[in-house]
């Protein structure tokens, strides 16, 4: 127990105060987390709730990465967003939600979304990543991004009725997303909540428990998900814990003899890697009906 | 002659007709069966559709992993794993959506 | 398949789409979804996300039933609210989001909350029941009325750093809240949010959950968490499955001979058996800093 | 003798240690263990206080649900259910809060 000394102001402690009387968490872990930055990278379905709690719990410093509008085929999903926003870049419209919430905290918008020129700097100046994207190519830049800068990073995804999350580089074992994904998968075998559809309260589901992820991580509560890959499955109402390797020596950015650093990073192509655009051009129309 | 469960997620459950759990007898090509027999025998005997979306030369394609009883097949041996009368196998192809 | 038939309007084909396209969800079941009623009761920590998913899913006629206005205190976890409604009554300040998410659909207010004289007309007018509460008697009242009306019951609740779903009165065999619990617990076993704290992304995560349940029982898709109990350990990140009884003969209500019939819950005393008044006062001022 | 797991949730562990998992030894009363004989040895070797929030009479408090390998008592035998060595039985205080 560390004493009763925080930081808080007296409008905190009454905001918190149901997070502060909780014996597990407590003054000192609210104070970390009011402390603590986070970088959100993606502002859709996983994103949505993750901005929502992690504003809602007193996260001092929020980043929010996207480079898209809200469109109306987002609303089933995306809770962060309003019909007065659809057109409305998703940064200004989630970063408007986040501040109705809580205007106590700090929102920053980086609107060109997570890209190779500004992965490192980004990764480099917040405490705890979230990976709330919807395609490969980012999702291996975003890792990469994380192992250089050394900060541990939430991985959640969702399609249809699945849903899986974990914590990758965090701790002197956790393996990173290419330590378990070394050679990537074929462009035809991916598909997107644009093409395949999507369950809307399941990427809900796993943003929040998203977000639990960044606030045991920010304030230093509980044991955080790494080498764990928590799966769901929304139909059957089940939730499926499985044990994952750890950090590979192998590893072409992780491991003992690193291919990518923060300076080739910069020229490495994700693209050609993935055998995908960085970041898909915006669904088809929808011709079934 | 083993039994084991196979059982899929993250959609890979499309290539194998819609089901999530099946049931797989493999017959070991010397003495003990391995992952790498498991994998080749669901291929023949329980997918149906594109192979080509489940496996890649002698393994399964990039992004998907592997479980022996909840366990990442890294941890276990990979392809020359043993599998034992009544263990789950699981293939879990990675998401990115969100 | 059920063929394409369905009666979505094209606005709604858009809205939609990423739920239509789904194989397992589709036209059918979003129709089904748009023509069904869903009652959230408690429009708090667990209601919040309930409300805002339904919403945003297109569940189209979304009843909310609470009796309290907006604390401060509040926003740290029930995310449907804004610091500009503090003070607001919950049903206006949670009607107003859910609006703003999808003013395609109906909202109804009950701003005296879920109360025995209108708790059988109240459960006979939805499809699906949320319990999204925080005191045991209204969860006895609200188990009765849904057997007396014959309604499927999605139950969660948060405290601390734990979290249980459920669904009760489901199906030939679900059983109810007092098939489990025949004897109520005595008041000071019971802890609520506001005396024993709730780190506030937990409600969240059973909420959207609770979201999901309700989604599975209007749209006929899935199979609901019926004598299942789902246990949430937020700090381990670890869900566990656990198999419960079926109905219970000897059960006072759902049994072969009820004591309590609609006419008798009128009538019944809450208080007396629960030992607690059916609503807490309000948390006390918190001392501890 | 007979050494079962103990688990506790929904903040029982409050009335524990703390600790969610215990292992527990348990000297049956007549020959097999029952969940009887497991309640009162809980409540002797592992309850820390308030006994009277686990307890009331030989069984557990009203609330508290029982479980033995993640199964319902009430569907093994309740209080008469046989315990094995390695079962796990755990107890449930059903929340209310939101
Ligand atoms: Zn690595
Ligand atoms: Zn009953």
């Amino acid at each position: 127990w560390e004493g009763t000394e925080h930081q808080l102001t007296k409008e905190q402690v009454v905001r918190y105060s149901r997070q502060i009387i909780l014996p597990s968490f407590g003054a000192q872990a609210q104070s970390r987390l009011c402390n603590s930055s986070v970088l959100i990278i993606g502002a859709g379905g996983l994103g949505s709730p993750v901005a929502m709690y992690l504003a809602a719990a007193g996260v001092g410093r929020l980043g929010i990465a996207d480079r898209d509008a809200v469109e109306l085929n987002n609303l089933h999903r995306q809770i962060a967003h309003r019909e007065s926003t659809v057109g409305i870049h998703k940064c200004d419209s989630a970063g408007l939600t986040c501040r109705s919430i809580n205007s106590s905290i700090q929102v920053e918008m980086y609107k060109d979304g997570f890209n190779q020129q500004i992965a490192m700097e980004l990764a480099s100046c917040f405490d705890v990543i979230v990976d709330a994207t919807d395609n490969a190519p980012s999702r291996y830049l975003i890792s990469d991004a994380c192992v250089l800068a050394g900060k541990p990073l939430v991985s959640g995804a969702a399609i249809g009725t699945d849903g899986q999350l974990t914590v990758y580089n965090h701790g002197p074992d956790g393996p990173c997303y290419r330590c378990l994904f070394p050679e990537a998968p074929e462009p035809q075998s991916c598909s997107s909540c644009s093409d395949a559809g999507v369950l809307g309260v399941v990427p809900g589901i796993i943003g929040s428990l998203q977000a639990l992820e960044a606030i045991k991580l920010a304030s230093g509560v509980g044991r955080p998900l790494s080498r764990s890959l928590l799966l769901f499955d929304a139909l059957a109402g089940r939730f499926t814990t499985v044990k994952l390797r750890q950090r590979m020596p192998s590893c072409i950015v992780c491991g003992t003899s690193p291919r990518i650093t923060a300076e080739s990073l910069l020229s490495y192509s994700y693209a050609t890697f993935t055998g995908a655009p960085s970041h898909d051009a915006g669904p088809a129309p929808l011709e079934l009906l | 002659m083993i039994t084991c469960k196979i059982e899929l997620s993250g959609g890979l459950e499309t290539l194998f007709g819609d089901s999530k759990e099946h049931s797989l007898q493999v017959e070991p090509e010397n003495g003990q069966a391995t992952l790498g027999d498991v994998i080749i025998s669901a291929r023949d005997k329980l997918l149906t559709e594109r192979p080509e979306l489940f496996m890649k030369n002698r393994s399964v394609r990039p992004g998907i992993l592997v479980l022996i009883n909840d366990t990442d097949w890294e941890l276990t041996g990979q392809l020359q794993t043993i599998v034992e009368d009544g263990d789950t196998v699981t293939f879990i192809s990675t998401l990115h959506g969100g």
